[in-house]
């Protein structure tokens, strides 16, 4: 992750590898890029078999329990806040546009911007994270746990990781903002902020789909 | 020859090769999106969105086939608008956009196919014997 | 280099965090980030759990040695072949690949170093200590017993289930998302390696046999990894949270944890198979004396394979009843898999034809890999036909099978690399007449040990059963198999000594000892630290070989005057030593940050949270110390 | 002719081993093989046994060949003075389209066989006799659901009886981990797996009713690893003429008589046989609901024991007779210590099994309990050899 930022041959070690000096690479795109992406189409899997996993036990608990075979089933729709859900979403999304506001801002060299979108996408994230952390407590009050079925555990599993990827971003932005205000985040570094940018809208939309399928998507047919 | 001359890779006559004559097909050489384009894509999310859930209100009045494929609809916008805007893939190198859009389409595929054999024993998945 | 910023917040850092510069003795090899250096402890490293995973199955073979035996319990037995599968798998078969790969992709497409030498290095740790990790679980109250494939919901039910007993499956679960962050590493920088650091004029269908397979097991790593994880995640969950992923009680599904784990498991044979292909195919045509027959179509159903093999994983699950119409489909795909496979078989058998054969170590291997590895494809093929799976499937014939394509396939072709990279990496050759030996005691040993299995497989003997009845006539068999696991065990011992006597005879090999065809052999053995003097410019696939040969009409090989290793070089002029070339510096963190990953891993196990805490803080601390440490050492020139 | 190649009879793919490896020699000794897929049985087995010995012939060809082409190349174009610049060949583009071309050939045929074969056998025969099988931790339990001219429900364990000629469906189950059903001489596997049911198909051929004296049990064994004692998991199965088999089955459905319940109460009350044995007769309701069908089987933790003196096996078949009786000595010992005989065999470490929770022997969920270790009521060994005859003796019907 943040790691990769800081160990491209490329960048550190300028001529050090026969990369060359600055981006030129075989294919234009430099390490550290192609580094990042590869790695979030790896993810895209790993978020994948963890969605899957959810839309197979997707409802079979109603069922089980219908069968008295386990004590009761948790409609999630009569748990799930969507309006909580959605403004917390939302802010996720905007989340991404501040993200991308920031990546401009430093490109123009504009600092100052810089760091007011990336300290507001942080703070985004971490609304997003404190809504995750209350609508967590609030199903678990309501008696929804990781042993309630298999929707407890598909649920909490899945959205859990999703939360530990945002909170990673979370700190990967408050390093970015870090460094520029030591004066070390100058445009010339702006890959370092493309690629945290890269990994952010990663999450995001992997929430897209999160959003879709476990919220909004009818339980009944 | 030096280690800092510029990397020419030679046009091969085999197709694979991603680079073509003079590698500086560069990731930012054109035009990335500004600000502007930036909020009024933000805005469509949004908007999407507003749709989105306003539409999940609809249950049981429209047939819930039709709505999960419009959710699904809105999601895959939404989905390739950040992805294409936010993410750069629609202006950055095409190597990029290849390795996305394959690993994409292998993963759903892949999904698909577990899916399908998994929820084609639903008939032979039966509550538990005990 | 002087650094980029001269505040002096960073000059500092730069005595806190200063890099270490050390590039010898045994300290150096802590922080090393040069590839070679690297290779070479992935290399010693899988080796040593050869020794480990071998010594088990020696065990297992005694055991087996007569019916009723009583060398083992039966829980011992499980650990045992549980962790010898997971051993070879993980632990050798991978880190070899790793091995090979990090040593010659640099050398072969012309570069100083991989991508990302910092990563490099972590990935190494993360193996050691995955490693480490795994096989602590002995001393822990019992290690993995669950199998190597690990089937839910025997590792997924917790121990008052009473399924399995001790935290092995834990360990396994663990150690294996452990082990599996470390290839990732390493894939991803074997990509973009491949994909950005190739020498000029190195386009992707000049580059040698070799890098296209790595570059193809790279890209499988990548995508078979996160769901084999997802799958651990969610058994360790089981086990420890009280969550019903693969609880059928509870309507959870066992089989969604065999999809997972096959979807990872069947590319995970071709991540095992196709460097030792690439290996093979670099072999062959130097001790021919002739081109690589139809090179591009080997790179071609190289990349077949790897695409078809993403559609294949069913076939281990035949006889879970997924029903007619799904093992049709992953039936016929399976078969189709042997057609790319058959046309590299006919291929490498095409590049020796007509050639001028040099019987070498190397090459025995080469041929023997040719050999042993059409028997277990075949086998491979008789397991995909559907209705004869269904006696084969867990049967000893399958065991046969996949030591045919893992021992006869892909330790063969390791062996062979071995001899043939040898000179390359330490300056001198291994012992031919030793070589020899070796190979053809392994050789018999190795179809002793396990061309019995096809039969005994056949005759009903199921595998994974830590003892068996009389009366099915099942001894004799039992018995060669175990005489020939020793065979196997004296042949390994042959190349040990061989490695140590040949270090002391110290037989120097010179720059390009085989006349080789790639770049590797243009530089001297072993190589320098920096590889190349001066970043080759490539004309042809095999340029090396074209810089010293050249064809008349007929085809004929027909030497160049000045060709030669040296040709390269220009070892007058201030620059002749290197100086001036910039190498990345070496690096603590990354260990650092490698050790605090058991920390958190024995805290999941134990269920110990401050453990898990103090890991990951260990962890933030490497990584920090990382990311803020100066760009290159010190006393770094210029 | 391929057909004529397929019935050449059992012992092809044998003999052809054989010829391979020199090793097989002794391989094919005289010892009962009732395990071997050597030898068909059944109609699929045979089946299964057609097809390999099919592609058999194929690969044995082709895998000769190259390893003749490698060695032969080796030698033949060893470098010798004169040829150390050999001819430079690239590639051919017909040679690597045909040898590209002649696999997919083959195996498009394989193919096709397989395909026919694969949905053959998935389909439930007309008329067919069910059982459902059910896998437990570590043991068999079928129950006979549906057989043709009865109306009763046997359940038995661990021995399969089976009449010659009938096809068979088999439903397939787990209550605990994954299993797999495997009688090689009838048919091939299939997996049993919690929350699933598979089915499988099996037809015993007729000439196996004939020889009633000679020893007819087929071996089989669990074959889908799950746990300590896998290997001890094994099942025999007795294929009978519909006559022996139709008596076989009525004999299995009396109760124990009030007399013999009041001798094995004195036990029971001490040892509490019951609570994972099921007996018939102990709760005659019980009974008649299992053999409508309409109950489940009460206490199936361990085997149904009513009939255990008309088998030939016990401890799921590791301990088998051929056609003998069970020794009663054997049986005393099982009964006193079983875990002496299970697979752990590693009594040092005793695990606490959760379906007994209180009791205070050392445990482990092997089979059973170890009565003689049992801290308030220590078997002896006595007593265990007179429950052993007991059992032996009592119910003996058929
Ligand atoms: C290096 C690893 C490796 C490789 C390369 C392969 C290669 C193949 N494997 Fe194997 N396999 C394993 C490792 C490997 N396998 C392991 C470890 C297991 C067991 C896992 C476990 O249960 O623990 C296993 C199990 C396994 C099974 C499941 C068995 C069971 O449990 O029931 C099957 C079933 O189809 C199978 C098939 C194949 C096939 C068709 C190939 C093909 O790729 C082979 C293709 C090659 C050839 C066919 C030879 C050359 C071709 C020609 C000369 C052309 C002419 C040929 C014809 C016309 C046929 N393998
Ligand atoms: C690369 C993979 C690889 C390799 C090389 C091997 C090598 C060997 N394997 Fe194994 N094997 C597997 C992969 C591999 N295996 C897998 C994946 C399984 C499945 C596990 C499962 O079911 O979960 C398996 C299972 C397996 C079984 C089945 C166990 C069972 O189902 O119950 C057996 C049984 O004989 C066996 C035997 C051997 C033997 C004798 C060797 C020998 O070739 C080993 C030779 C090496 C040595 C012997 C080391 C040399 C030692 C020294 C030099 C020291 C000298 C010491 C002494 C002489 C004491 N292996
Ligand atoms: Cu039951 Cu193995
Ligand atoms: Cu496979």
């Amino acid at each position: 992750m943040s790691a990769v930022t800081a160990d491209s041959a490329t960048q550190d070690h300028g001529h050090g590898a026969n990369a060359g000096h600055g981006q030129t690479t075989n294919t234009g795109v430099s390490n550290t890029k192609l580094a990042v992406w590869a790695f979030l189409s790896s993810e895209a899997l790993f978020f994948g078999s963890f969605i899957s996993t959810y839309l197979l036990y997707r409802g079979r608990d109603t069922n089980f329990a219908a069968a008295g075979l386990i004590p009761e089933a948790y409609n999630p729709q009569d748990l799930f806040n969507i309006e909580f859900t959605s403004a917390t979403s939302f802010i996720l999304l905007m989340s991404s546009l501040t993200m991308v506001l920031a990546l401009a801002a430093l490109q123009r060299d504009d600092h100052r911007r810089f760091r007011i979108w990336i300290a507001s996408t942080a703070l985004f994230g971490l609304t997003f994270i404190a809504g995750q952390v209350y609508e967590f407590t609030e199903f678990y009050r309501e008696g929804l746990q990781l042993g309630s079925g298999t929707f407890g555990g598909s649920f909490y599993v899945m959205t859990g990781l999703h939360g530990a990827h945002v909170t990673v971003g979370i700190f990967w932005l408050l390093s970015l903002y870090q460094r520029s205000l030591q004066g070390k985040l100058g445009s010339e570094k702006s890959e370092a902020v493309e690629v945290a940018g890269l990994y952010w809208h990663f999450v995001d939309i992997v929430w897209i789909v999160i959003f879709t399928v476990v919220y909004l998507v009818p339980y009944h047919k | 020859m030096s280690t800092t001359t510029d990397l020419v890779i030679a046009e091969d006559h085999g197709a694979i090769v991603p680079v073509s004559t003079g590698a500086v097909e560069h990731a930012e050489g054109h035009s990335h999106p500004g600000p502007r384009q930036y909020v009024i894509i933000a805005v469509i999310l949004v908007v999407i969105t507003a749709i989105e859930v306003g539409m999940s209100y609809l249950e049981g009045d429209v047939d819930s086939n039709v709505l999960i494929a419009m959710l699904l609809g809105a999601a895959a916008i939404k989905f390739v608008l950040v992805v294409a805007w936010f993410m750069h893939l629609k202006t950055d190198s095409k190597i990029l956009r290849r390795f996305f859009i394959m690993g994409l389409v292998g993963a759903i595929l892949l999904f698909t196919v577990i899916f399908l054999t998994l929820h084609g024993m639903q008939n032979s998945y039966n509550f538990p014997t005990r | 280099m002087t650094t980029l910023d001269p505040s002096s917040v960073l000059a500092q850092r730069q005595q806190r965090l200063a890099r270490p510069t050390k590039a010898t003795g045994w300290t150096s090899w802590l922080t090393t980030v040069d590839h070679k250096k690297i290779a070479i402890l992935y290399g010693s490293t899988a080796m040593v759990f050869m020794v480990l995973g071998g010594v088990e199955a020696l065990l297992i073979r005694l055991q087996l040695w007569r019916p009723n035996g009583t060398v083992l319990t039966a829980a011992t037995y499980n650990q045992l072949f549980t962790m010898h599968g997971t051993t070879m798998v993980f632990l050798v078969g991978m880190p070899m690949a790793v091995a090979f790969g990090n040593y010659l992709l640099p050398l072969m497409i012309g570069a100083r170093d991989v991508a990302f030498p910092r990563i490099n290095m972590l990935g190494y740790w993360i193996f050691l200590l995955g490693g480490v990790f795994l096989y602590s679980s002995f001393f822990l109250g019992g290690a993995p017993n669950g199998g190597w494939f690990g089937y839910a919901p025997l590792t997924s039910m917790p121990m008052a289930r009473g399924f399995l007993p001790s935290h092995g499956a834990d360990f396994w679960a663990i150690g294996l998302i452990m082990l599996g962050i470390g290839s990732v590493t390493s894939a991803v920088n074997f990509i973009v390696t491949t994909l950005n650091m190739r020498a000029p004029g190195m386009t992707l269908l000049r580059m040698p046999v070799f890098v296209w397979m790595i570059f193809i097991i790279a890209m499988l790593t990548l995508f078979a990894l996160p769901p084999v994880t997802a799958a651990l995640i969610q058994v360790y969950m089981d086990r420890n949270f009280g969550t019903h992923f693969f609880d059928a009680a509870a309507g959870g599904d066992p089989l969604l944890y065999q999809h997972l784990f096959w979807l990872f498991g069947h590319p995970e044979v071709y991540i095992l198979i196709l460097p030792g292909m690439g290996i093979v195919s670099e072999i062959l045509p130097v001790f021919s004396r002739k081109p690589l027959f139809g090179a591009r179509v080997v790179v071609m159903s190289g990349i077949a394979i790897g695409f078809v093999g993403w559609g294949v994983w069913v076939h281990h699950m035949f006889a879970t009843g997924v029903g007619p119409a799904t093992t049709t489909g992953f039936g016929i795909a399976t078969m189709a898999i042997a057609v790319p496979t058959g046309v590299k078989i006919f291929n490498w058998l095409g590049t020796v034809w007509g050639g001028a054969v040099r019987l070498t170590t190397a090459m025995l291997y080469s041929l023997g890999f040719i050999a042993m590895f059409t028997l277990g494809g075949l086998s491979g093929v008789m397991h995909s036909i559907v209705p004869s799976n269904g006696q084969q499937h867990d049967t000893y014939f399958v065991v046969a099978h996949f030591h045919y394509v893992l021992f006869g396939g892909l330790i063969f072709a390791i062996f062979g690399g071995f001899y043939y990279w040898w000179p390359k990496v330490f300056g001198h050759f291994l012992s031919e007449k030793m070589g020899k030996v070796g190979f053809w005691l392994l050789f018999v040993g190795f179809n002793l040990t396990f061309f019995p299995m096809h039969i005994v497989g056949l005759q009903g003997m199921p595998r994974r059963t830590y003892t068996y009845g009389t009366g099915h006539g099942w001894e004799l068999m039992n018995q060669l198999e175990t005489v020939g696991g020793f065979i196997i065990a004296l042949a390994v011992l042959v190349f040990i000594v061989n490695v140590v006597a040949s270090r002391k005879r110290n037989d120097l090999a010179g720059a390009d000892p085989w006349d080789g065809r790639t770049l590797e052999w243009s530089i001297p053995s072993p190589v320098p630290v920096y590889n190349f003097l001066e970043v080759p410019e490539v004309h042809a696939f095999d340029d090396f070989w074209h810089r010293k040969y050249t064809e008349d009409e007929e085809g004929r090989l027909v030497r160049l005057p000045s060709g030669g290793s040296d040709a390269g070089e220009h070892p007058e002029g201030e620059h002749s030593d290197g100086s001036h070339i910039h190498l990345p510096s070496p690096s603590y963190w990354p260990l650092v940050f490698a050790f605090g990953l058991p920390m958190s891993g024995y805290g999941f196990v134990f269920k110990n949270w401050w453990l898990v805490g103090v890991g990951v803080a260990v962890l933030m601390f490497g990584l920090t110390a990382w990311l803020v440490e100066p760009d290159t050492a010190q006393d770094d020139h210029s | 002719m391929l057909q004529g190649i397929w019935r050449r009879g059992r012992h092809t793919k044998l003999t052809a081993f054989v010829v391979l490896g020199a090793v097989a020699l002794a391989g094919c000794g005289s010892d009962s093989r009732n395990q071997s897929t050597f030898e068909a049985n059944g109609k699929i087995a045979r089946d299964d046994a057609n097809i390999f010995n099919a592609f058999f012939i194929v690969a044995a060809i082709i895998g000769i060949g190259i390893m003749a082409a490698t060695v032969f190349a080796a030698i033949r174009f060893r470098s010798r003075p004169g040829n150390e610049n050999p001819v430079q060949i690239h590639g051919n583009t017909k040679l690597e389209l045909s040898w590209t071309i002649a696999p997919a050939v083959i195996l498009a045929i394989m193919g096709v066989f397989t395909v026919k074969m694969i949905w053959d056998q998935a389909a439930k025969p007309a008329n067919a006799m069910e059982i459902t099988v059910t896998a437990k931790q570590w043991w068999w339990q079928f129950e006979y659901t549906k057989v043709e001219g009865q109306t009763k429900q046997v359940v038995t364990a661990n021995e399969l009886h089976i009449p010659a000629g009938v096809p068979v469906w088999l439903t397939l189950k787990s209550d605990n981990v994954n299993h797999s059903f495997w009688i090689p001489q009838l048919m091939g596997t299939k997996d049993n797996i919690d929350g699933h049911v598979n089915t499988l198909q099996l037809i015993a051929d007729e000439e196996m009713a004939t020889a009633a004296e000679v020893d007819q049990w087929l071996g089989g064994q669990c074959k889908q690893y799950c746990g300590l004692s896998h290997a001890d998991m094994r099942v025999r199965a007795k294929v009978d003429s519909k006559e022996v088999f139709a008596k076989w089955y009525e004999s299995q459905l009396e109760p124990w008589t009030a007399a013999e319940l009041g001798t094995f109460k004195q036990w029971d009350d001490v040892y509490a046989c019951s609570s994972c044995h099921y007996i018939q007769g102990l709760v005659p309701d019980d009974d008649a609901g299992v053999q409508a069908g309409s109950k489940p089987v009460p206490s199936q933790r361990g085997p149904n024991l009513t009939h255990l003196a008309d088998r030939k096996s016990f401890g799921s078949a590791t301990f088998s007779y051929g056609i003998e009786s069970i020794d009663p000595e054997d049986l005393t010992e099982w009964i006193w210590d079983a875990q002496k005989h299970s697979a752990g065999q590693d009594n040092s470490k005793p695990m606490q099994c959760p379906e007994y929770p209180d009791s205070t022997a050392k445990i482990k969920c092997v089979g059973m309990p170890s009565f003689k270790h049992d801290k308030r009521n220590p078997m002896s060994r006595e007593t265990a050899n007179e429950i052993a005859i007991f059992l032996l003796n009592i119910g003996k019907k058929a």
